[in-house]
C-alpha cells in the first residue's frame, strides 16, 4: 500500500461525500427528469459508501501500530472514526426524511405540473442534494480536524451549504427572514471564534492542536499548554480569553446560550426537514469542535473555563426548558429542546475525561457520554422533526399542537415514532434518550467535585421540567381532537427514516453494549486528538510519539 | 443445556413483540401474531426449564442445596447478557495486574481507593470493587427464578393460546399479542435481573404493558379511566420504590442484587437508619403492584381489560411481582425490625378485607378480582414471615394461585364469550348443559381456590398458615400478633370457598335461566363480524347460537385443561420439589432460626385437619344459600341488608377515596380555600409557574430583530470574557 | 537539557532596577514571567506611579510602566466610547457628531502620544515600526467612518481605506504577500462587489428621496448601548492581549537554510545529493560552497571564539559545511524522514556539523548560549523571501486545506447563483408590523 | 525570517487588530442596512487579519501568515453569500433594513 494511498484514505469519507455531492450538481442539471431524480440515489450510495468504506478498508488491513494515518492537518482518531460513521449514519435518515423536499418546492411542483420544457435555471433538486453532502463532509473534517485552520475552514463547510439550503427548501418570507438571522448572526460568530484562534495562536505560537505533520520537533497547542501546566505556570490570558472567544463562537453552532438567540425563529422558519437536519449536523460538528478545543488544555479544566462552561451549561438548559414550556409552536418548543440538550451535553464537556483511569474497561467520561449522546439525540430528534414532516395542514408544514392534536386517531404509528422520540427526549428507560442522559450525568456525578454535582442535580431539575412540554405534546397526540384539516403528506420515505429513528432509538436503548457501541465509545473517547495509528515513517520512534509531552521539550533544549 | 442460555429468554419475547408490531401494519397478517407469540413463549419456557437447573448449586445426592447461611454468589449464577450501564465500576487490581488472594492483600488493596468494597466471589477468590454504577442486562438464576419463570413461562404460554382463540377477530389481534409479548419480556426481564435497575426497568414495563392492556379498549370511557386510576396508584408504589432502590444504592454502593444482599447477610454487617427504611420503600413499591392495601383500588378496576389479560397479568403473573421483589430481597426486609412484621399485618388484613368484599359482588371477573387481591394477602402473610415454612408457603401458592385463579379467570372468559359479555351471576343461572366443560374446569378452579382438600390450594394455603402459627406459637419467641393474623386466615379461609361457590353454584347450577349480554363478543365491543364461508369455528358457533350462551372453541378449552390438572394436582405433585427450590433460594438465606427449620408435625396435622373442615364448611352453606335454597339466601341478605351494602360498595373505599382527596378541597372549600390555596395549592403552582416566570422573564429576549440578538449576545460574550478575566486573575 | 531552558527567574527586584534596557531583551526572552500588571495596588497609584518614574528613566520599573499602559488604554477606551455615541448617525446633530470626530481624534492622538513614549526603549533596529502609528491612525478612523457614515457608498469606501492601511501595516510586518494579496482581494475583489450590490440597491429604491439616505441608513440602532457593550468586550480583549504573547521556542519553525536544502535534496526515490542532476549539484554547491555561510557565521564565530578570525579558518568551516551537505547519505538517515520532516531533521544534522566545526576553531566544548547563537544564526540566514517561505508553508502543511478551500468557494458560488435567481417579489412579502420601536419602547 | 515582534510592539499590533474586531462588533449591531452590516463583519476580519500577521511575525513562524490566506478565502465566500442572499432579500420587500425582518419572535 502506498503512503498516498494511507492517506487518502484517512479522508475517504470526505472524499466519497466530495465526488458524491459533484455528482449531485451537474446530474440535478441534466435534461431528463428520470436522471434528475437519481440525485438523491447517488446522495444515498455516497454515504452508505461512507459507512461501509471505511469498515472494509480496515477489514481488508488490520491497522497495526506504527502504520501512517495522519493526514496534513488531520488525524484519524478513533474518535473522529466514530463521528464520521455516526454522521453518515444519521445522514443516510435525514436523507430519507428529506428525500422529497426539493419535490415540494413550489416551482418544481409546477415544471412537473406543466410539463414545461427544461430549464436549468429553475431546477434545485441537485443542489440541494450536493450542499446535504458538503454539509455532511464538513461535519465529518470537524471531527478529524486537528488544527485551527482545519477546523477553521471545516465549520465553514458545515455551516456555509445549510444557509443556502434553509433559504432555497422553502419560499416563504418565513424562511427567508430565518435564512438572513442564521447567516448574520453566524457570520458574527464565524468573526468571535476566529478572534479566539488567533489570540490561541497568539499565546501558544502554533496552529496544530495535537499532532503536526512534522512529528519531530515542532510544538502543537495541546504540547505547550501541557508544559505550561506541568510547570504549574498561570495560563497566559490571551489562551484562555481565546479559548473563551473560540468555545463562545462554536457555540453558536451547538446553539448555547448566549449564541442561542437564533436558534427557535431558525427552526421555526425552516422547512422540517430542514430543521432536522439543522438540529443535528451543525451540533455534531460544533461539539466534535469543542471537545477538540479543550481537548488541548486537558480536563479538569483551567477554572476560568470551567466557570464559565459550568454558566454556560447551566443556563442553556434552563432557557431552553422554561422557553419551550411557553410555546404554542410545536416546533418552536422542539427548537427550545434543542438548546436545552445541547446544555445537557455541555455538562459532559465540563465532565471531560477527568473520571477517566488508566486501564478502565468502561464507558465513564464525558467525552464519551457527548459521542453518545450525539447519536441519542440525533435519533429522536430526527424520529420527532420527522413525523412532523409528515404533517400538512391545507397544503402548509404542521406545526401547532392543534395541528398534531389526536394525531394518535388517524395515524397511530405515526403517533407512536412520535412517542418513542418524546420519551427518548426526556430520557425514559429503556429509550436511547436514558443511556444518553446516564453516560453524560454519572461521570460528571463522579468527579466528586460539589460543583459538578450541582450542574448534575440543576441537569435533572431541567429534565423534570421539560417533561412537562414533551408529555404536553404527547397529550395532544393521544387525548387531543383529531383535527379533520391536516393530513398526512404521502412521504413513504419520511416515514421509513422518522421510524427507523425510532426504532433506533429503542435498540440503542436496549442494546448499545450488545452492539458494541460502548466498546468504540470507550476507544473514542480515551483521549480527544490521540491518534492511534502512528505514522509509518516514524519507525523506531513509537516510545517518542506515546510521551508527546517530551517532544517539544527535547527541541527545545537545543534552543 | 448450558446455563448461559438463559440468558436467551427475554429477547426471544422480545423479538416475537417486534415481529408482532410489523404485523399490525396490515390486518390480513394479524393471524399471525398468535402462533409467533406462543412459540416464542413456550420456548421460553423451555429454555427456562432445561438451562436454568444447571446453574443451581446441588448437594452431593443431586438435591438443590440447602441456602441456609451461603453467599448469593455460590446458590445462583450470574449470566451475562449485554452490558448497558457500566460507569466506573471495576475491579481493582494489584500492582502485578492479579486479583488479590488472600483477605489481607484485599484489605490492603480496598484502603487503597476510595470508598473500595471487598467482595467474596466464590472460588475466584476475593475482588475488590471500587464503586460506580454497573446495572447491566444480566440475569442472576437461582431457584426463586427458575420458579417465577416457570409461572411467567408456562402460565404465559398457556394463556396465549387461550387469547389466541379468545381475540380471534378483533381488530388489535396483533397488537393484543405484542403487548402480551412486550409483557413476558419485561416479566422475564425482572424476575432474572440481577440488579435493581434491571428489575425496576422490568417492573416498570410490566406496568406500562398493563396500563396497555387494560386501556386495550380505549374506545370505552371505564376503560381509559381505569388505565388511567392502574396508573396513578402505581406511580404512588412506584415512586416508593424508587426511592428505595436509591437508597440501596447509597447504602450499599452497588444495585446488583446478589452483592447487596451479600453484604446484608454477612456477619459484620451493622444495620443503620438506612436499613430500616429500605424496607419500607421497597414495599411501598409491592403495595401499589400487588394491590395490597391501601394501594388495591386499581385491581378490580384492571378488568376491564381483555380476559385474558386479566388472566395473565392481573392474577397470575404480574401481580405477584411484589411477592417476588419481598422474596427476593428478603435478607433487606430482616435487617429492619418492624417490615416484616407490617408485611404480614397488612397481608393478613388485606386478605380478609378484599375476601368479604368477594362475598357480596354480583360481576364474575370483579369477584376473581377481589379474591385475587385476597389471595395476595395470603402471600404477603407468608413471606412477610421470618420463618421458611411460611415462605415457602407464600410462594407456593403464587404458583398454585397461578394455576387456578388463571382457570377461573378463562373460564369466566368463557362464560362471557359465550354470554355476550353478561357476568352478572343474579342475570346467569343453571349453565351447566350449555357450558358443560366450561362448567366442570371452573369447578375444578373453585375447589382449589376454597383450599379444598388435597387441592393445589389446600396445601399451599396451609403451608402459610401453618407458618403463621408456628411464629406466633414458636417456644422461643412466641408472638401473639401473628396468632391473631393466622385466625384471621382461618376465617378467610372459610369466606373464600363462600364466595368461590356462591358464584359457581349461581351459575352453572339451578334452573337453566340466562339473559344474554350486550356485547357482540365478549367483552368485545367493536369486534368486526368476519364474512364468508372461511370464517372460524367460533363465528360459526357464534351464529348458529347467537341467542344462547355457547361452549368455547376447543383451541380455548385446551390449555384450560392443562391448567385444571395444574389446579387439582399441583399441591400433591410440587410441593416437595417446591420447597427444595424455596429452600435453596436467597429468599432464606439468613432466615433460619433453627426451631422452626421445618413444619412441626402436629401442628400442620392440626391446621391442616381445620382448614380442610372450613373449606367444606363454606362450600356447603354457599351450596345452601346459592343453590339449593336460593330464597333462604335472599332472605338471609335481606336480614343482613346492612352489613351486605356496605361489602357491595367495597366498605366505599373508592368513595372514601374520593371523600377524603376529592371532596374536602371541594366541600370545604370556603373555609379551607386560604389554607389551600397557601400551602398545597401555593407549592403546586410555585412549582409550575417558576419556570413559567422564568420563561416569562427570557422570553423578551427573544425579540424576533437581528440586531437585539446581536447585541444581546455580544453582551452575553463580553460578560462571559470578563468572567474569564477575573477568574484568571 | 533542562539548564538550556531556564529562564532567568532569580533575578531579584534590585537588579530590576537601573537595568532597564536590557530588562526588555529579558522580559521577551522569558515571555510573560515580568510582563504581569503588578496586583494589591490601586489603579491610580499605578498610573501616577509610572508617571512619576518615566521622568526618572533609570527607575523605570517595566512592570509598572505595563500597567499603567494598560490603565491608559482603559482611559482611552471610556472616552473613546462616549466619542463614538456622539459620532453614531441618527442620535445627535451634526454639530454634536463633529464634536464626537474631534473628541475622538484627540483620544486617538493622546494614546499614540502615551505609547510613543515608551518607542526610545526598543533601540534603533526597529524604526520602520514608528509608521506603525500613521497606518493604524488612518486604519482605526476610517473604520469608525465606516460605521457611523450615513451612506453605504461612502463606508465601503473607507473600508477600502481600511484595507490600504492594513496593507501597510502588514508590510511594516514584514509580510509583504499578505500586503499585496489583501489589496487585490480585498479592496480589488470583494469591495467592488460590494459596490456594485450597494448602487444596485441605491439605484432600483429610493428614487424619491434620492438626495437623502433612507432611514434605516440614517439612523443607528441602539446605538448607546451597543457602543457601550462594544467598548466592554473592546477592553476586554485589550487586556488579554496587552499580556505579551509568551515565546514558545518549540513553535519556531526549521530554518530557510535548512528549507532550502531539503527542498534542494528532496526526491523520492533518489534522496542522496550525488544522485542529483549536474545542474541541481551546482545549486547545492552554490548555496553553500561560496562565501555566505562564512559571511554569516563569521561574526558568531569571532564571538564565540574571543578573537579575530583568520579567512583560512572561515574557507574551511565554509568547505566544510558544503563537504557535508554534500556527502550527506539521505537516503540512510534515520529515522526515514518525510518530506515535512526533512528541514527539521536537517537543521539538527547541520548545527551538528556546524558545532564540531566552531568548537575546533575556538579550542573549547561549546554552552548552551553558544549554540542558541549559532541556531539563531542559521535560523537568520536568509535565503528564503516572504513569498517563498508562505508558499512553503501553505503547501507543507495546508495542501488539502488549499483544496478545502477551493470546495468552499465552489459552494459559495453556486449558492449565491442559486440564491439570487430565487424568484421573489414584492406580493411574496408581507409588510411587517413596526416591531422595531414596540421593542425598543 | 528574522526579528521576532518584542513584546510592546507586538501588544501595539494587536492593539490596532482589536481596536478594529471591537469597531467591527458595533457597527454590526448598530447599523441597519445589511450591507453595512457585513461589511462590519469584513472589519472584524481585517482585526483578525493584523492580528495574525503581527503573531507570525512574533513567534517567527509562518503559520499565522497562512491562515491569513485561509481567513481572506473564506471572507470572500461568505461575502459573495451575503450578497446573493441581499439581493434576494432586496427584491422582495425593497429595503435593506434589517430590522425588517422580525415575524419570527417569542
Amino acid at each position: 500500500m502506498t503512503l498516498m494511498g494511507e492517506k487518502l484514505a484517512t479522508i475517504g469519507p470526505e472524499m466519497v461525500l466530495s465526488v458524491g455531492a459533484l455528482l449531485c450538481l451537474f446530474l440535478g442539471l441534466a435534461r431528463s427528469a428520470r436522471v434528475r431524480h437519481a440525485t438523491p440515489l447517488i446522495a444515498g450510495v455516497s454515504l452508505v459508501l461512507c459507512i461501509v468504506g471505511p469498515m472494509a478498508w480496515s477489514a481488508a488491513r488490520p491497522a497495526a501500530p506504527g502504520e501512517i494515518a495522519l493526514v496534513l492537518g488531520l488525524a484519524a482518531t478513533p474518535m473522529a472514526a466514530f463521528l464520521k460513521i455516526t454522521i453518515a449514519s444519521i445522514g443516510l435518515l435525514l436523507l430519507l426524511v428529506s428525500y422529497r423536499t426539493p419535490d415540494q418546492l413550489p416551482q418544481n411542483i409546477e415544471i412537473e405540473r406543466s410539463g414545461a420544457a427544461f430549464d436549468p435555471g429553475q431546477t434545485t433538486r441537485g443542489e440541494f442534494f450536493a450542499f446535504f453532502l458538503m454539509s455532511l463532509a464538513g461535519a465529518m473534517l470537524c471531527a478529524g480536524a486537528d488544527g485551527l485552520v482545519w477546523l477553521f475552514l471545516a465549520l465553514e463547510l458545515t455551516s456555509l451549504p445549510t444557509y443556502i439550503m434553509l433559504v432555497t427548501t422553502r419560499q416563504s418570507t418565513l424562511a427567508r427572514e430565518a435564512t438572513v438571522k442564521y447567516f448574520f448572526l453566524g457570520a458574527l460568530a464565524v468573526a468571535m471564534f476566529l478572534y479566539g484562534f488567533t489570540l490561541i495562536y497568539g499565546a501558544t505560537g502554533v496552529t496544530q492542536l495535537y499532532t503536526t505533520p512534522v512529528t519531530e520537533g515542532l510544538a502543537t497547542v495541546q504540547s505547550v499548554v501541557a508544559e505550561w501546566r506541568q510547570e504549574g505556570q498561570p495560563l497566559p490570558l490571551m489562551l484562555l480569553v481565546g479559548m473563551g472567544l473560540a468555545i463562545l463562537g462554536i457555540s453558536f453552532k451547538i446553539a448555547a446560550v448566549p449564541m442561542h438567540l437564533y436558534t427557535a425563529d431558525v427552526y421555526q422558519g425552516a422547512t422540517t426537514p430542514m430543521t432536522a437536519f439543522l438540529a443535528f449536523v451543525p451540533k455534531t460538528a460544533g461539539f466534535a469542535s469543542l471537545v477538540l478545543l479543550l481537548g488541548t488544555l486537558g480536563w479538569p479544566l483551567p477554572e476560568p473555563i470551567a466557570a464559565m462552561l459550568w454558566i454556560m451549561a447551566v443556563l442553556t438548559m434552563t432557557v431552553g426548558n422554561v422557553l419551550g414550556l411557553m410555546q404554542t409552536s410545536v416546533k418552536r418548543a422542539l427548537a427550545y429542546s434543542s438548546i436545552a440538550h445541547s446544555g445537557y451535553m455541555l455538562v459532559g464537556l465540563l465532565a471531560g475525561s477527568a473520571a477517566m483511569e488508566a486501564g478502565q474497561p468502561v464507558v465513564a467520561s464525558g467525552i464519551a457520554g457527548i459521542l453518545f449522546y450525539l447519536v441519542a439525540y440525533g435519533v429522536a430528534n430526527l424520529a420527532s422533526f420527522g413525523v412532523l414532516g409528515c404533517l400538512k395542514r391545507q397544503g402548509e408544514e404542521a406545526e401547532t399542537y392543534q395541528d398534531i392534536s389526536g394525531l394518535h386517531h388517524r395515524h397511530p404509528w405515526l403517533a407512536a415514532i412520535m412517542l418513542i422520540s418524546l420519551l427518548s427526549l426526556i430520557g425514559l428507560p429503556p429509550l436511547v434518550g436514558f443511556l444518553g442522559k446516564i453516560y453524560l450525568f454519572a461521570p460528571a456525578f463522579f468527579t466528586g467535585e460539589p460543583a459538578m454535582i450541582w450542574l448534575v442535580v440543576i441537569a435533572l431539575i431541567n429534565s423534570a421540567i421539560s417533561a412537562v412540554y414533551y408529555l404536553r405534546i404527547a397529550a395532544a397526540i393521544y387525548f387531543g381532537q383529531p383535527s379533520e384539516e391536516v393530513e398526512r403528506d404521502e412521504q413513504t420515505a419520511r416515514m421509513t427514516g422518522s421510524g427507523i429513528a425510532a426504532t433506533a432509538a429503542v435498540v440503542l436503548g436496549l442494546g448499545a453494549g450488545a452492539l458494541g457501541l460502548t466498546d468504540m465509545l470507550a476507544k473514542a473517547a480515551d483521549q480527544p486528538g490521540k491518534v492511534l495509528i502512528q505514522p509509518a515513517d516514524t519507525d523506531g520512534d513509537e516510545a517518542a510519539s506515546e510521551d508527546r509531552s517530551n517532544i517539544p521539550s527535547a527541541t527545545a533544549g537545543r534552543n | 443445556m448450558d446455563v448461559s442460555m438463559v440468558k436467551w429468554i427475554p429477547w426471544i419475547s422480545l423479538l416475537s413483540a417486534a415481529i408482532c408490531g410489523v404485523l399490525c401494519f396490515r390486518r390480513a397478517w394479524g393471524v399471525w401474531a398468535a402462533p409467533v407469540t406462543i412459540t416464542a413463549i413456550a420456548a421460553s419456557f423451555v429454555v427456562a426449564m432445561l438451562a436454568a437447573p444447571s446453574g443451581l448449586l446441588r448437594d452431593d445426592d443431586g438435591r438443590i442445596a440447602d441456602a441456609l447461611g451461603k453467599s448469593p454468589h455460590d446458590i445462583g449464577q450470574t449470566v451475562k447478557a449485554i452490558d448497558w450501564i457500566n460507569l466506573n465500576e471495576r475491579d481493582a487490581l494489584m500492582d502485578d495486574g492479579s486479583p488479590p488472594a488472600t483477605l489481607e492483600e484485599a484489605r490492603g488493596l480496598a484502603d487503597q481507593h476510595q470508598s473500595a468494597r471487598i467482595i467474596e466471589s466464590g472460588e475466584a477468590g476475593y475482588s475488590v470493587r471500587v464503586p460506580g454504577l454497573s446495572a447491566n442486562f444480566s440475569y442472576y438464576i437461582d431457584p426463586l427464578t427458575l420458579l417465577m419463570l416457570f409461572v411467567v413461562c408456562g402460565i404465559g404460554s398457556l394463556v396465549a393460546i387461550y387469547g389466541a382463540g379468545y381475540m380471534k377477530g378483533d381488530k388489535g389481534y396483533a397488537r393484543f399479542f405484542a403487548a402480551v409479548s412486550i409483557f413476558i419480556f419485561a416479566m422475564t426481564s425482572m424476575v432474572m435481573g440481577d440488579n435493581l435497575v434491571l428489575l425496576f426497568l422490568g417492573w416498570e414495563m410490566v406496568g406500562l404493558a398493563s396500563y396497555l392492556l387494560i386501556g386495550y379498549y380505549f374506545k370505552k370511557p371505564s376503560a381509559a379511566a381505569a388505565a388511567r386510576k392502574a396508573f396513578i396508584v402505581n406511580r404512588i408504589g412506584d415512586l416508593g420504590f424508587a426511592l428505595g432502590i436509591f437508597l440501596t444504592y447509597m447504602r450499599y454502593d452497588t444495585v446488583v442484587i446478589s452483592e447487596v444482599l451479600a453484604m446484608a447477610t454477612s456477619p459484620e454487617h451493622v444495620a443503620d437508619w438506612r436499613d430500616y427504611w429500605i424496607p419500607f420503600l421497597l414495599m411501598l413499591g409491592a403495595l401499589g403492584k400487588s394491590a395490597q392495601i391501601p394501594l388495591y383500588v386499581w385491581l378490580p378496576d384492571a378488568m376491564e381489560g381483555p380476559t385474558p389479560v386479566s388472566a395473565l397479568i392481573h392474577a397470575a403473573t404480574m401481580v405477584t411481582s411484589g411477592v417476588y421483589m419481598i422474596a427476593r430481597l428478603h435478607p433487606l426486609f430482616e435487617n429492619s425490625p418492624y417490615a416484616l412484621p407490617t408485611v404480614a399485618t397488612i397481608g393478613g388484613v388485606t386478605a380478609f378485607f378484599a375476601a368479604t368484599i368477594a362475598t357480596s359482588q354480583f360481576d364474575l371477573k370483579k369477584i376473581y378480582a377481589y379474591s385475587t387481591v385476597s389471595q395476595l394477602g395470603y402471600m404477603f402473610l407468608g413471606v412477610g414471615m421470618g420463618v421458611r415454612y411460611a415462605i415457602f408457603g407464600g410462594l407456593f401458592h403464587l404458583l398454585t394461585h397461578a394455576f387456578f385463579k388463571a382457570l377461573l379467570f378463562l373460564t369466566s372468559g368463557n362464560v362471557m364469550h359465550g354470554t355476550h359479555g353478561q357476568l352478572d351471576i343474579r342475570k346467569l343461572s343453571g349453565l351447566r348443559h350449555l357450558m358443560p366443560f366450561t362448567c366442570w374446569l371452573m369447578l375444578a378452579g373453585c375447589l382449589s381456590l376454597a383450599a379444598f382438600p388435597l387441592t393445589a390450594g389446600f396445601f399451599s394455603k396451609d403451608a402459610i398458615l401453618v407458618g403463621v402459627f408456628e411464629q406466633g406459637l414458636a417456644e422461643t419467641d412466641p408472638n401473639r400478633w401473628y396468632v391473631v393474623l393466622g385466625v384471621l386466615g382461618l376465617v378467610t379461609a372459610f369466606l373464600t370457598p363462600f364466595y368461590a361457590f356462591r358464584a359457581w353454584f349461581r351459575v352453572f347450577m339451578g334452573p337453566e335461566k340466562y339473559e344474554m349480554g350486550t356485547e357482540a363478543h365478549g367483552d368485545e365491543e367493536e369486534h368486526a363480524h368476519p364474512s364468508g364461508a372461511d370464517s372460524h369455528l367460533i363465528d360459526e358457533d357464534h351464529h348458529a347460537h347467537d341467542d344462547k350462551p355457547h361452549e368455547a372453541s376447543w383451541l380455548m378449552l385446551a390449555p384450560l385443561f392443562v391448567l385444571a390438572l395444574g389446579a387439582l394436582f399441583v399441591g400433591i405433585i410440587g410441593y416437595k420439589p417446591v420447597k427444595e427450590l424455596v429452600e435453596g433460594s436467597t429468599a432464606v438465606i439468613s432466615t433460619g432460626k433453627e426451631s422452626l427449620i421445618s413444619a412441626d408435625l402436629n401442628l400442620t396435622l392440626i391446621i391442616q385437619i381445620a382448614s380442610g373442615i372450613i373449606a367444606t364448611l363454606g362450600i356447603l352453606t354457599a351450596a345452601y344459600f346459592h343453590w339449593l335454597n336460593r330464597q333462604a339466601g335472599q332472605n338471609l341478605a335481606d336480614r343482613l341488608a346492612g352489613p351486605i351494602r356496605v361489602l357491595e360498595n367495597k366498605y366505599w373505599v373508592d368513595e372514601i377515596y374520593d371523600l377524603a382527596i376529592v371532596k374536602p378541597l371541594r366541600l370545604l372549600g370556603w373555609i379551607f380555600q386560604l389554607v389551600d390555596t397557601l400551602l398545597v395549592g401555593g407549592l403546586v403552582k410555585l412549582f409550575g409557574w417558576l419556570p413559567r416566570l422564568l420563561g416569562q422573564l427570557a422570553r423578551p429576549s427573544q425579540s424576533g430583530v437581528l440586531h437585539g440578538y446581536g447585541l444581546s449576545m455580544l453582551a452575553g460574550v463580553a460578560l462571559l470574557v470578563l468572567l474569564i478575566l477575573l477568574a484568571a486573575r | 537539557m533542562d539548564s538550556a531552558r531556564s529562564r532567568p527567574v532569580g533575578v531579584s527586584e534590585s537588579t530590576l532596577a537601573g537595568q532597564q534596557i536590557d530588562l526588555w531583551k529579558v522580559a521577551k526572552r522569558c515571555g510573560h514571567a515580568y510582563l504581569l500588571p503588578s496586583s494589591g495596588t490601586g489603579c491610580w497609584e499605578d498610573v501616577f506611579a509610572a508617571i512619576i518614574t518615566l521622568n526618572d528613566p533609570l527607575r523605570c520599573d517595566p512592570r509598572i510602566m505595563d500597567s499603567a499602559v494598560l490603565y491608559a488604554l482603559y482611559v482611552a477606551t471610556v472616552v473613546g466610547a462616549i466619542a463614538l455615541i456622539l459620532i453614531m448617525p441618527g442620535a445627535f446633530s451634526t454639530a454634536i457628531r463633529r464634536i464626537g470626530g474631534l473628541l475622538g481624534a484627540a483620544t486617538l492622538g493622546g494614546l499614540w502620544l502615551w505609547l510613543g513614549r515608551f518607542l526610545p526603549e526598543l533601540g534603533t533596529d526597529q524604526a520602520p515600526f514608528l509608521y506603525y502609528y500613521l497606518f493604524s491612525g488612518i486604519a482605526i478612523i476610517a473604520a469608525v467612518r465606516v460605521i457611523s457614515h450615513t451612506k453605504p457608498v461612502y463606508a465601503a469606501l473607507w473600508f477600502v481605506m481600511v484595507i490600504l492601511s492594513s496593507a501597510g501595516l502588514l508590510l511594516i510586518l514584514q509580510a509583504e504577500f499578505m500586503a499585496f494579496a489583501l489589496v487585490i482581494i480585498y479592496g480589488g475583489a470583494i469591495l467592488v462587489t460590494y459596490m456594485f450590490v450597494i448602487m444596485l440597491a441605491a439605484q432600483a429604491g429610493d428614487a424619491s428621496h434620492a438626495e437623502d439616505a433612507p432611514e434605516y441608513d440614517r439612523v443607528a440602532r441602539e446605538p448607546v448601548l451597543a457602543v457601550l457593550v462594544g467598548f466592554l468586550m473592546m477592553a476586554l480583549l485589550l487586556t488579554a492581549i496587552h499580556e505579551p504573547a509568551p515565546e514558545v521556542p518549540a513553535a519556531r519553525g526549521p530554518s530557510d537554510m535548512a528549507i532550502k536544502v531539503a527542498m534542494l535534496t528532496d526526491r523520492p526515490e533518489e534522496r542522496a545529493i550525488q544522485r542529483l542532476p549536474p545542474e541541481q549539484r551546482e545549486l547545492v554547491r552554490q548555496t553553500f560552497g561560496q562565501r555566505g555561510m562564512a559571511e554569516a557565521f563569521g561574526p558568531v564565530i569571532a564571538q564565540i571564539a574571543d578573537r579575530e578570525l583568520q579567512t583560512r579558518e572561515l574557507e574551511e568551516f565554509q568547505a566544510a559545511i558544503g563537504a557535508w551537505v554534500e556527502a550527506q547519505p539521505w537516503r540512510d538517515v534515520k529515522p526515514r524522514p518525510s518530506t515535512q520532516q526533512l528541514p527539521l531533521l536537517v537543521d539538527r544534522l547541520l548545527l551538528e556539523t556546524i558545532d564540531q566545526q566552531v568548537s575546533s576553531i575556538a579550542g573549547r566544548a561549546l554552552t548552551e548560549e553558544d549554540r542558541r547563537l549559532l541556531q539563531q544564526t542559521l535560523a537568520n540566514q536568509r535565503v528564503l523571501g516572504n513569498v517563498e517561505r508562505v508558499g512553503f508553508d501553505l503547501f507543507n502543511a495546508h495542501p488539502l486545506g488549499l483544496e478545502l478551500a477551493g470546495v468552499i468557494l465552489l459552494v459559495a458560488l453556486i449558492g449565491a447563483v442559486i440564491m439570487a435567481r430565487q424568484r421573489v417579489t414584492a406580493a411574496d412579502e408581507p409588510e411587517q408590523p413596526a416591531i422595531d420601536e414596540e421593542v425598543s419602547a | 525570517m528574522s526579528t521576532p515582534l518584542s513584546g510592546m510592539l507586538l501588544s501595539h499590533f494587536l492593539m490596532t487588530g482589536a481596536i478594529l474586531f471591537g469597531l467591527g462588533l458595533i457597527g454590526f449591531v448598530t447599523r441597519r442596512n445589511l450591507i453595512i452590516m457585513f461589511l462590519c463583519t469584513e472589519l472584524m476580519f481585517q482585526g483578525v487579519v493584523i492580528s495574525l500577521v503581527s503573531l507570525s511575525l512574533h513567534h517567527g513562524n509562518f503559520e499565522g501568515q497562512t491562515f491569513v490566506i485561509f481567513v481572506l478565502t473564506i471572507a470572500a465566500a461568505e461575502a459573495a453569500l451575503a450578497l446573493g442572499l441581499v439581493v434576494l432579500l432586496y427584491r422582495g420587500r425593497k429595503t435593506l433594513d434589517g430590522t425588517a425582518w422580525a415575524l419570527l419572535r417569542g
